[in-house]
């Protein structure tokens, strides 16, 4: 058992956090996130230039040889500097359904763009009335004999308008909710029949609703096997949520630690309110939050390659603890800020919508909640959803 | 004990709920404070001050109705019930009462009409940048310079200052004062006066309804003081018990219930509807029983205050629980839209930088609305002040 | 609306709590407690004298005219003394079935017995595998022409080692948890075939396990419609979840405000401990959550009148905020006495355990929880069961 | 970073539970501690002494393992996994260690053999009535006479000292000390002295695990003096650091939601298992994810320590947490108790007072167990108490 990070990875995280602290303060962030395209593209290419987009991948496939801790301590910088660039779209998730599934033409045509950061994938699975299940498809992928034939309409696709390519799950069989019959294709943005709606979201980053109508896709494009592609989704989605809470934590522990600075310096009634005996329990229970959500974190992550129940309890459970935390501690960071936490200009709030939109990206509470129920009654149904 | 309105209330409850039915104005819907109009502000009072039901509150030869305490529950309640935009408090139940109860009558002859009828809008001049709910620690001076005051400072959080006509503000007019509650005068200040500049505060959810409002050399005519110099700080904790009835927003809240339920019986779960499900069924239900409880809790305040018992200390419950369940409807709103919480169309149509908002119609505002209510556990006295307040006064700890 | 008690009610409670406090302290409580009866039976022979038992009765039915307000009034003076006599069980149950559905000849035999106190009514219609469902029934009630034979278990019969008579409930056709067929009877505790095995409660309370064994009960025994009894059964429960509901305001009561006299007292690092900011916001939230108890039971119990559908959602709405304040204040009030409040010596520790228990009579927060969504869903069959 | 076991830690793990498999006694069931006989309390303890395995954490020198903090993790939670009943820590794990680092060469022989083989009982006499976690107002006093100390005062919540052959007490030596830590000594005591009387606290749950004991004109030997006269609370907190650890009890509550997750399939609702009740399971995956929290905390917390952070403030984490599931579990099993959590049973069958319980088997001990435990947030320094340390040493608030 060993909790310590390899040389690499603490280099990864020292150079990302100067990176970040140089370039990327609050109001350069804020410029770039109000721009027309919603982002500072160079920082996106010096990503890449430090070797971030390609930490997670095997050696083999091109890449660093490292793997989900790279990803996770990426993610827990990116949280801690509220970088809103799509590693997790592009890097986890498309990066992912590659590594784990993508055949050797797919990966020729698609790992060097996404670990040059040429390439931008985005993953289009949620729909209008599907919520967070990821087998709820309506989006239909009907065989053509030499491909298919993709009609439907994604929600919400994180990083979407600045994606050259989208992984996207469609039905290929069975019914609306079936286990069985789904099947991930990649399609390029711009192939004829995709359209997309473009807009911000109350988070900061940018996200489009994806229209397919009759779009053409050849059966290469197809990753992994066709109408079984759901347990593969789960993975990618399993790896996605173990990055997006070590996002929150990065997310939670700045805006805690902004909190007991700011409690240090703010006095109320002469005094400092950190000085409040029911502040300091209340930032104590902050700080407790944060060090379980770590916790998780690594516990996720590190069994991400145990068993199929195992690490979907264990993804389910973090990410039902991490929205538990966020909450708590993006409201009481608030809280102890008073007015001043309610305002656009101090970062604080930045970090509370953060927190608060983490929860409803790839299943709230409530939805993994339910999931690790189910699994720990061993429920096959839907252990295998 | 029981719980029926007699014939007589039942009655007023009718002439009240059909007057709203008739006058109310069709076109006036709550998006967000920030994206109305004055005249959306002002529309529904001034069809009331035709009525003569602004201010049910005040005494009678001021304006007021001389409704029973049971009436102005049922008046509030109806008009809850349509989420009618009620007349801004800061003139009507801030300013007004001290006016009338503080006031020379030439103040009461210029201000009280204007305030009724709609003309004038009123901001507050409480808040000072760093003091929170400290509102005692006034850095804001006002020095004496003949017959007029020269006022010098910084306030904050001046909620829709944009609109307003005049502000009533709290100035040390004693800077060598033994405590920070002396030394303070109440002052009223026309906000065309040359100095003083109001600067928006953007608030997380995007929204423009707070100011900064700076004061650099504005001279005030010394009659503009309502009260004696230096006691300010009596009218001003007269004004906040003032400003905490109402607070529990029960009403608003019960409205809020429905039009959640409502949402969660079109919003979908695994294909069938989201209010179906027992987690989310039971955070309604919590949600529910928690509203029933502060609303027979009201209740019994009210029956308190019939009997000539002041609102005391137990408005401090009021303020908290009502601001919980608020936040909390915000966050079950947001939690109801899924996905489509992410999605930002602030400012839309007006600024055109978006052509049209995505997913059900709540959605967009679910995340904003949420961010914003935050600020309800924070201003009036935060949550924490409530609580000193009924540690000392009630336990008497 | 009006939130006033009568003169006549004052008078009672004014009257009871002189009473308690003169003849029932802690230590005379305690002596009873652990005596062999288990009480002390002259109690009740004063509460009888007062008046007390009578309170809730109409005027037609020999009573004084009161209604479950009264019943109110008494059970949170209970509760303040932690009074464990069977006022619940037989003024309450015993009475309100008789009230509410006796024959003239019923009433003619017990009520006279219920208000002197010479009766003690029991309410026996939990059973070993049924939990809270009141329609959960395995206890069965076979008619054999004349009347009928009961045979079965009953569970955890508050109050039945003191009662001369129980309320049972018994199937009479039906399946096991069907709304249909419930009858319920008036036994006799000393009929043939009626056997009891008594223990105390955690509380200081006695009950029992009763059994009948092919017990024969005349027909004119039954009260109410036979097959159709839950209906009856549903609303005698929610008058004594009320009444429950009030008894836990007393006992709520006066632990705040034991622990807030305590904490004036009692010195940690030399300062009192009602001085730190911590303990004060959390004796306010004691306050609070009692407060809110007694809103509560009086909408509970002033609804007790309407339609069958607002009578069951304010009861089961109230027992659920009790369940969950109860459990608070129970729980801090130990923790705020720290050691002494685990002692058995304290007077706290026991309030604790009461307010522990209410939450496990009658239906806990899930059972109530759930009825009232049930219930707001409209879902006529549970809102019949 | 990897959560694999080494090789070697995999083999011992696999002795360790071969060795538990075979010699752990049978008939040693736990029912609540105060239901245990000296001699049940004692039985692993003794099997334990033979095998050497007594004292993991002690050095080498005076009879430790010299195992790893991975090794003894994985031995905890072995002994966990069977419920096993463990040597008690008031000697093992509290003053042995004070002994081996302070006392004296003769000490050492004295009292460390004794303790490793379970022939000494021994108990603590820290607290005092009305001190709570205030553990330096100390008011026992200790005066010195020739060789002797004589010494007067009351301890109380003194832990099982109805079997205690000796106990560890903390004495006021110099009254004229300018702070309350200094003039402590730290002195043991034959329990069996004259002037020694232990009186029984019964607890709400009704058990009998603690005790007041009364000092009179008890003449204790200079010699049994720990260390230096008035450093004794030097020697305390040292004890109290050592005390913390394992506090977390995660084994043992694993163990504990296994158990709850059994029972809870037995119990009915409406016909069907309990645990397949939304709301109950719900209730047990909360419990379990936050105890997978706490165990991944605690293995962070372990994996420091092994590269030799000592176990620093973050231990209060462990207690608060730890306790607080501790907690929930006991309440969770009351719950599904139902109706059969109200009969009261306690003493049975020794003192014959009733026949035998009624209800499933653990329903009896679920309300007494649910009560007792309340008494952890409170003991080893409240979970107050650890907040403020929290918040004073790692936050610097």
């Amino acid at each position: 058992m060993d909790f310590n990070f390899t040389e690499e990875q603490s280099m990864i995280r020292d150079s990302l956090a100067r990176l970040i602290r140089e370039k990327y303060d609050f109001d350069t962030r804020r410029a770039a996130l109000s721009s027309e395209l919603g982002r500072d593209a160079a920082m996106w290419a010096q990503f890449a230039e430090l070797g971030l987009l390609m930490a997670p991948f095997s050696e083999e496939d091109g890449g660093l040889g490292g793997n989900a801790i790279d990803a996770m301590v990426v993610m827990e910088e990116f949280g801690k500097g509220l970088v809103t660039e799509p590693f997790i779209p592009s890097v986890v998730c498309g990066g992912g359904f590659l590594r784990s599934a993508g055949t050797a033409s797919q990966k020729e045509h698609h790992l060097g763009g996404i670990m040059s950061g040429e390439q931008i994938f985005a993953f289009a699975y949620a729909e209008p009335r599907g919520r967070y299940n990821l087998a709820d498809l309506e989006t239909s992928a009907k065989s053509d004999g030499s491909g298919y034939v993709l009609n439907g309409h994604k929600a919400v696709v994180i990083g979407a308008p600045w994606a050259t390519h989208f992984i996207v799950t469609a039905r290929t069989s069975g019914g609306q909710r079936d286990a069985g019959g789904v099947s991930v294709f990649i399609v390029e943005k711009d192939a004829k029949g995709v359209s997309t709606r473009d807009y911000p979201t109350v988070d900061g980053r940018r996200a489009s609703e994806v229209y397919f109508e009759n779009v053409s896709v050849p059966a290469e494009h197809l990753i992994g096997e066709a109408d079984n592609g759901l347990p593969l989704v789960e993975q990618i989605a399993d790896e996605a949520v173990a990055a997006l809470c070590a996002e929150a934590c990065g997310v939670m522990g700045v805006a805690h630690k902004m909190t007991v600075e700011y409690s240090r310096q703010r006095k109320q009634f002469g005094t400092p309110i950190g000085k409040f005996q029911v502040l300091q329990h209340r930032m104590v229970d902050m700080f407790m939050e944060h060090e379980q959500s770590v916790s998780m974190t690594y516990m996720a992550t590190l069994k991400l390659g145990e068993s199929e129940i195992e690490r979907k309890k264990a993804a389910s459970a973090a990410k039902v603890k991490i929205g538990q935390a966020g909450r708590f501690v993006g409201q009481e960071a608030i809280q102890i800020h008073g007015g001043m936490g309610m305002t656009e200009e101090l970062a604080v709030g930045h970090y509370f919508k953060r927190l608060t939109m983490i929860d409803a990206e790839l299943g709230n509470v409530d939805h993994h909640m339910k999931r690790y129920t189910a699994l720990s009654a061993g429920d096959v149904s839907v252990a295998a959803e | 004990m029981n719980l029926e309105f007699s014939a007589d209330e039942i009655a007023f409850r009718d002439e009240v709920r059909a007057f709203i039915k008739e006058n109310y104005p069709q076109n006036a819907e709550i998006r967000g404070a920030d994206d109305l109009t004055r005249e959306q502000f002002l529309a529904w009072h001034k069809i009331l001050a035709k009525k003569g039901w602004v201010a049910p509150a005040w005494p009678v030869e001021y304006g007021g109705t001389g409704w029973t305490a049971t009436q102005r529950y049922i008046w509030s309640e109806e008009n809850a019930a349509v989420d009618a935009i009620m007349p801004l408090p800061f003139g009507v139940a801030m300013v007004a009462p001290v006016i009338y109860t503080f006031g020379s009558q030439a103040q009461k002859d210029r201000y009280l009409p204007k305030i009724l009828s709609g003309e004038e809008w009123w901001c507050q001049g409480y808040s000072e940048p760093g003091a929170g709910s400290d509102l005692a620690s006034v850095k804001t001076t006002a020095v004496r310079d003949g017959d007029h005051y020269v006022i010098n400072g910084q306030k904050t959080w001046t909620t829709l200052a944009q609109h307003a006509d005049w502000g009533f503000f709290l100035c040390r007019t004693d800077p060598e004062a033994d405590k920070p509650q002396k030394g303070i005068s109440f002052i009223l200040i026309d906000m065309k006066t040359p100095g003083i500049e109001v600067r928006p505060i953007i608030t997380i959810d995007g929204g423009h309804e707070v100011n900064e409002t700076w004061l650099t050399d504005v001279r005030v005519p010394v009659e503009n003081r309502v009260g004696e110099e230096n006691m300010g700080w009596t009218y001003a904790k007269f004004l906040l018990a003032h400003e905490r009835s109402g607070i529990a927003g029960v009403a608003r809240s019960k409205r809020g219930v429905e039009r959640l339920r409502s949402l969660a019986s079109t919003e979908l779960l695994d294909g069938e509807p989201l209010i179906e499900d027992r987690d989310f069924a039971r955070k309604i239900s919590q949600l529910e029983i928690d509203l029933t409880a502060l609303e027979f809790t009201e209740l019994r305040t009210l029956a308190g205050e019939a009997q000539g018992k002041g609102p005391g200390p137990e408005s401090s419950i009021l303020k908290i629980k009502g601001t919980e369940i608020q936040q909390r409807l915000t966050e079950l709103t947001l939690e109801a839209a899924g996905n489509y919480g992410h999605p930002y169309f602030r400012g839309f149509p007006e600024d055109g930088s978006n052509a049209r908002p995505i997913g059900p119609d709540y959605a967009p505002a679910s995340a904003p609305l949420y961010f914003n209510m935050r600020k309800t556990s924070i201003y009036g006295g935060s949550n924490e002040i409530q609580r000193n307040i009924i540690s000392k006064m009630i336990l008497g700890l």
